[in-house]
């Protein structure tokens, strides 16, 4: 028996013996033989042989290097996944085995660390959106997008979702999915201008119209007209979901709940998460308060015990899988948990200011490229809206081409838009994080001035 | 057992409870430490208008880092977790999360890898998910992996809506989904979520699903049957060949919720067995730890002819190159944004290639021998609804205990934290009264094993001799039983500023 | 403050012993994975001849992965951390331990770099310590600083050879080292070690040193004086310039022990004050975790005229190059192998560069009024033995609760353990009778530090009006007092296998 | 106030000017005025400004990256200090945060993890020595190896320490500089081919000897005779001080306890701690019984508490320089602790099997590249006695001149005798341990062969 197997199965051969004794049976196989003959695999699976420790690390330092991450480039590219300064504190505690080996808080009692930590991310969710309630997670920004259709739908029992061509082209591809066998059809408001237009909205809400669906920033990076589109949507009953890919900028932006949302929801990759390749992620849903007993996933819940002593629950199961079974609000079980702790961590360890100086940061880089860039020739903004940290650019070049170059640079530039809109095949999405240094902008400005 | 103590009159340390965040540090506390803007100055209304931004800041606790680093480790030590003791929940596989899966994840290569990172910077990223797929769909016989499920639960979704568009391929209109009566309750859920009807089979007396009730319910109306296997009892389903062929006849699909893969490896491939489609918890049988909840990883693995609908992208080889190929023409698109939670995914990875094919069945042989050994030594002190070898885990009845001493299942699992183990699933599954579900997996050992027999038995015997302080447990946790009715009538889901 | 508990009959949790690792595990169980041997076969006998090869294996655990961890978790949950709380200890600088620190010193470029590699694969760490060297310099006022000494009182012998070396050169024996009744046991002990003689000199009752009975000692044998200032009372010695010139007109040297230099960073320097040598521990003012006990990191720094005895090798720069100069013809020597804990001064380095000059000077700054935030909140309920401004920690007496209630310091400290802090330091230094010396540091809350005094009040009161808990305590740790005794006389060192 | 400093100082303004009240002073100068004014420093301290936390890491990033680690070389490398496979399991539990930021366990009640490990440590250096009983931690190697000398000395009453040079060449700088100014005369045994001389020691050894100093397996590599060397010094009443540099020999050779050594002294490093640029190091500490009053440094006894129940306690403090002050055994207060704890963690983890495994890989694969290399022309084995991991060369080109060509391949050679012996300047001391793959140990040999 190999090492590397035995230091994860701890039963010795005299143990095994001792217990196959104990159960009564001979052979191990024995215990298979309710498995019908004719499908009881009869040769080993064909899988790389055992690895040892030290050869197996060597592999995986050998793959993580065959990639290019952002400790290797200057990385202005966003689109959803954001690259954002994480101080020592997340890892450091969020990923202290005793939250990262534990399972679902079932067992209260002694999941008190869990529970609490995921109230306080409910509170701290609550106050950056402006909602009533936010749940203890879910799988991303985009699946958490899909969900909020159906709870709309449900809602408002009508059967339409409205959503805006500004929306992230990727959660507008699992609304379709994730609607795709449900009495919900699912209309799309082109955002003309790079933002969503209230008239146009005005004009497209029915009274079959569940929910307005926007983005905000949305994905050109612009602030949509949170105020305005809430009333086209409440004047036809139709309620307004509002999705935040980049939550760092509700610490200087107005929270939607403040302009009128429904339900927020969001990726909160952008608090604290790595970058990961695309996952896991942290998909956040928050709505009002009379809206509660229908909003999916996990809720903690504050209490007493027989002694008195606060403490803390899952609440509200009525609502979950495990208790409705097919009547349940969503079939979410296993969450993002522990992005949501590192999120908290994250929020706690910035604080009351430095959201707000980080936001601040992410805004005021993102203005001064966006000016530089605009004033060279032959490249133009190609939306007039104010923006947060993205924009969009066009280009005298496919900005396929100019990423090209730009990676020569040790620069990872920004997402060609034409591969989610035809339209706009000569437009840049640019992202600009606080973890951009002014120097480093001015790099990219030089080298776009050479790229015509 | 029990010491003498000294008297104390101070109030135990680890009952104090832990005040929330928001009410520790002081206003102006900081907790960070940011550059200052470097370029050039602009009046805050030319970047973003004033119209645009918040009134006033969240009000976000204010602490320094050392408030911070207390809060966290302190709510810490009020968890319970795999590297502190025993958790037999029974469907959770909770085994032990290898240190070494943490080292190969959180590598900067990996960790802070955009996703959208032109393919020829994400090779390493794009081999591992090749690699990865070809091994677990050797592992579970399927022809095609994806890892785009975020957990089980959105693997049973992915599926269904996959089944949905094989129909539609085939121009056919199916409404509805069969789940046993001892199905997880997402299978049912998810059903909905993809808009079927949902029918329920009852189990028959050995803890298969009734055959003959299948039969009744099967149609061509049926979708699929969501099948679990083991089964939620612990149990192989003796007559799966039958149950293939019954939903086969019908033209249905076979899926397979592969929660329970940890008994099955390198023994048996559901793709062997008949099955269509099915999903896997990486976080269970693969070792990805369970974050106090999530995230997990799902993986669902399909054959041929469910193939062109997978999710898009796939992860395509040509030659020494990988590649992502979004042209899926029959997708049935995305299930979230990207790929799928490839942090685990690495985790994952770095387990099968610890173990190997050898180690993969020799990890299920110990899983089902452990479980065996558990019940042939709690089988005197507890009810055994169904007395069959067990696979993986298997389901005890507190039925005795309720009905002779009123000492009911979650008493007992109450109890049990006393002595400094995690509890089993408890009530489920619900054709079960009083159940207890026991998984004690490969990775504990008899030592560990042993001792939670011998508490076990102790706790029947209170329930016998003391049943008091089995009913009023836990006594030993942080806080005492916690009042789920108000938390449900009033709900406090958040702390609120004072105005 | 105390709440009603259910009925227990379990002993806690907490006070259950964890069994040595030796008792975990089974024969022939591992936790380890090695790749077998890829070089040709060889009769081991060939490769290490039998005589020298040990008879039997050492008998060390035979564990899983698993038991390593949940031993170790389990242990690291029977301790007491700044993590988790505040550490009052004086005279040992509990402050925060940065976690950017542990990041910066843990990237492989500083931990897997071999000390014997070569300078040009090394720049980047001799840029560190040539930019460390020069920080500590400016912030001690001395001209040149070593590194080489891992701890506090290796940096003290290092500094008592260097003064031996000295008086050598001149042609002078100097056989007498003078330290302070005040002086913590490594001063003596260091100067023993290093051959010297050692007369004690008493405090005044200001707590200065006894100016009268220091020139009294003072003669043409004295090397050094050993200085503490700050000293251990927490007092800055007011008459530090009549010592200085004292000891000069002797043409002895003026050694500081920099232990308590967190009072006066930015704000005084040892070197403008006369100082010819000190210490420092980096472990305290610089932040670098205490590990339990060590490792720690010592600093000494020297005036010009000791530089050329200073430990082998010295890091120099020539443009941009940096490189180790092990010619030093008058140098003692070394003082332990390659160049001292850089992997602490990479700590150290990275804690000076986030705090600059304004925050180090805050830090003491802070420090100092915290100390004596906590001596006037004190003053009423403990006897005041040095009624003076303190400086980062200041010194109390448990005199009137002995005579009073017959409730030593011991016991109060004991008693603290109870309420969540860790004891102060007790019944050092030796001049004070049931010493309680006590340190905050400037990382600590207003909160934190109201709540020590809310609970030493209630100690207090506790020792009038309910003494037997105080002596008995603790009473909420893992264990009761131990009986140190029996330890002391029939010493059980190790464990033993059976035979 | 720049928040890099205020993260670390809780105070607010409000904060402090509530803290000057209580005092009772209007400003913090009222609480330094104690300090004679003219020492006062009137100005700011010149040092860098302070740096915020992305910058810094940056900084500390660009740093670490001009150094060349051993995951970048293959490395051939040793002398005192060892490139051996670190399980994740050791920094993943030695170095969390309750072990790292914990002061030396003064309050036992508290500290019993800390004392237990510590209580572990010791029993599994006595397993590996043979000896009876071990401390808890000395400094490093070297320095452990000095207070060897004068504890000896202490016992046996007698003032001269031989010591062989074959002992690596630091250890007896720093044996020197610790004995310069005690009544200790230091002298020096020559090893002339590689080992040290049984013949030439008993010569050496006079009834003024208090300790014969050797060093197995030796600098060279060497395994010396140790019961002849042990016989040598008891037969003139000296005791015989063995240091191990390499303890990983130790799963493999003798344990000096079985041969007769009184004191063992060595450095832990290669039991799981990092090469650290040469420290925080593991000094290793051993000895018989009866000497146990005379060992330096802290001890950890098991005992009872109050209730009968088992615990841990620092023990034989009258030793110590805070009870004994002038008179202690030795002036060392801080020790090693936490590396104590990563190579307890270590050697658990390995676990009797795993050492064993460990040392004959070592043993085998040096072996390999020892016969490799002796039989390419030109080069030769500069001594024949049988060696562990490490094996002295003489080679046809100065040593630092193969040194400067393998680097270029990504080779990390041995050490050029020369720096120590001059009278070895064509010596080039090699060691391979487990870490180096047969394809690593060929291609060495390979290039060897082209440099001639
Ligand atoms: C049998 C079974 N099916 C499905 C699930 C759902 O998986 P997940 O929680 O990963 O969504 C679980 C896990 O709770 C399960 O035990
Ligand atoms: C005043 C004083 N001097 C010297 C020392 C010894 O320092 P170290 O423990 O680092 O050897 C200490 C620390 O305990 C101390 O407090």
């Amino acid at each position: 028996r190999r090492e590397s197997v035995m230091k994860y199965i701890p039963a010795t051969h005299a143990e095994r013996e001792r217990i196959l004794a104990a159960v009564g049976v001979r052979a191990v196989e024995d215990l298979f033989r309710d498995i019908p003959a004719e499908v009881r695999l009869k040769r080993p699976l064909d899988l790389p042989p055992a690895a040892p420790d030290p050869t197996l690390l060597a592999h995986l330092r050998a793959l993580a290097e065959r990639n290019t991450d952002c400790d290797r480039l200057a990385c202005f590219l966003g689109a959803g996944a954001y690259d954002h300064f994480v101080p020592s504190t997340v890892p450091h505690l969020a990923l202290r085995p005793e939250f990262l080996t534990a399972y679902t808080p079932y067992q209260a009692e002694i999941m008190q660390g869990e529970l609490q930590a995921i109230y306080e991310y409910q509170s701290m969710m609550c106050e950056l959106t402006g909602m009533d309630v936010a749940n203890a997670s879910m799988y991303d920004g985009a699946s958490a997008t899909g969900e909020a259709a159906s709870m709309a739908a449900d809602l408002t029992k009508r059967t339409e979702v409205l959503i805006s061509t500004a929306v992230h082209p990727e959660y507008r591809q699992v609304l379709r999915t994730y609607t795709s066998h449900l009495p919900i059809t699912v209309r799309e408001l082109p955002a003309l201008d790079g933002v969503t237009s209230v008239e146009a909205a005005r004009a497209a809400i029915t009274d079959a119209t569940a929910a307005l669906i926007v983005q905000s920033p949305n994905f050109f990076g612009a602030i949509e007209e949170g105020e305005a589109l809430a009333k086209a949507a409440h004047d036809k009953g139709a309620l307004l979901v509002v999705a935040v890919a980049e939550p760092i900028s509700l610490g200087l932006l107005r929270p939607p709940g403040e302009y009128g949302a429904d339900i927020v929801t969001g990726e909160g990759q952008a608090l604290g998460n790595a970058l990961n390749f695309g996952g896991p992620y942290l998909g956040m849903i928050a709505t009002r308060e009379a809206f509660v007993r229908r909003i999916p996933g996990r809720l903690v819940g504050r209490t007493v015990d027989t002694a008195g002593r606060p403490g803390y629950v899952l609440t509200l199961q009525t609502r979950e899988q495990h208790i409705r079974r097919a009547k349940a609000t969503s079939n979410i079980c296993t969450n993002e948990s522990l992005n949501a702790l590192v999120a908290a961590v994250y929020l706690a360890t910035l604080g009351r200011q430095g959201v707000v100086h980080v936001a601040e940061l992410c805004a005021r880089k993102a203005h001064y490229a966006r000016e530089r860039i605009a004033a060279l020739p032959g490249y133009a903004l190609a939306f007039a809206a104010p923006t947060f940290n993205e924009f969009v650019v066009r280009c005298p070049v496919p900005p396929a081409e100019i990423n090209r170059r730009l990676l020569t640079h040790g620069i990872l530039g920004g997402l060609p838009l034409g591969r989610f809109y035809p339209e706009y095949d000569d437009c840049w999405l640019l992202c600009v994080t606080e973890q951009r240094s002014r120097e480093e902008i001015d790099h990219l400005v030089d080298h776009l001035e050479t790229v015509r | 057992m029990s010491t003498p103590e000294a008297p104390t009159r101070t109030p135990s340390l680890r009952k104090r409870p832990v005040p929330v965040i928001f009410e520790r540090g002081a206003p102006g506390r900081v907790g960070y430490s940011l550059p200052e803007s470097d370029v050039p100055e602009a009046p805050l209304d030319a970047v973003v208008p004033a119209a645009h931004r918040r009134s006033r800041p969240a009000a976000l606790p204010e602490v320094s880092e050392l408030d911070v680093v207390r809060h966290y480790t302190a709510l810490s030590h009020r968890n319970f977790s795999i590297d502190e003791g025993f958790y037999p929940l029974g469907s959770c596989t909770m085994k032990y999360n290898p240190k070494i899966n943490e080292d190969a994840a959180r590598q900067a290569g990996f960790a802070r890898l955009h996703p959208y990172a032109p393919e020829d910077l994400a090779q390493g990223a794009l081999e591992l998910l090749w690699e990865l797929e070809h091994a677990m769909a050797e592992i579970t016989g399927m022809d095609r992996v994806t890892f785009q499920p975020a957990a089980g639960a959105h693997g049973e979704l992915t599926s269904l809506l996959m089944i949905s568009r094989y129909f539609e391929e085939k121009g056919e209109r199916r409404g509805t989904i069969i789940v046993p009566d001892s199905a997880h309750g997402t299978n049912p859920a998810s059903a909905t979520f993809a808009g079927y009807k949902v029918v329920e089979v009852k189990s028959d007396r050995r803890g298969n699903i009734d055959l003959e009730a299948l039969r009744a319910a099967l149609n061509r109306d049926v979708a699929a049957l969501m099948f679990t296997n083991p089964n939620t009892l612990g149990l192989f389903e003796e007559q799966i060949l039958e149950v293939a062929r019954a939903v086969h006849n019908v033209g249905a699909q076979l899926y397979l919720d592969g929660a329970n893969f940890n008994a099955i490896l390198g023994i048996t491939r559901p793709g062997d067995q008949g099955f269509d489609v099915m999903h896997l918890n990486l976080h269970k049988t693969f070792t990805t730890p369970h974050g106090g909840g999530g995230p997990g990883a799902g993986a669902v693995g399909v054959r041929a002819h469910l193939v062109p609908f997978l999710p898009a992208p796939t992860v395509e080889r040509d030659g020494q190159r990988f590649t992502l190929d979004h042209d899926r023409p029959k997708t049935i698109g995305k299930m979230r944004a990207f790929y799928g939670n490839f942090g685990n995914l690495v985790r994952a990875y770095t387990y099968i290639r610890t173990m190997g094919a050898a180690g993969l069945r020799e990890a299920s042989e110990m899983a089902v021998l452990n479980a065996n050994y558990l019940l042939a030594r709690l089988r005197d002190h507890f009810e055994v609804p169904y007395d069959r070898v067990c696979k993986h885990e298997f389901v005890l009845s507190g039925r005795w205990q309720r009905d002779r001493h009123h000492v009911t299942t979650r008493d007992m699992a109450k109890r049990l934290l006393d002595y400094g183990f995690h509890a089993p699933t408890i009530y489920f599954p619900l054709i079960v009264e009083e159940a207890i579900m026991i998984e004690p997996t490969e990775t504990e050992s008899l030592q560990t094993l042993d001792a939670f027999v011998e508490t076990m038995v102790a706790i029947a015997h209170e329930a016998e001799t003391d049943p008091e302080v089995v009913r009023t447990a836990p006594h030993e946790a942080p806080v005492t039983r916690l009042d789920e009715v108000t938390a449900a009538r009033k709900p406090n889901l958040r702390w609120r500023p004072e105005e």
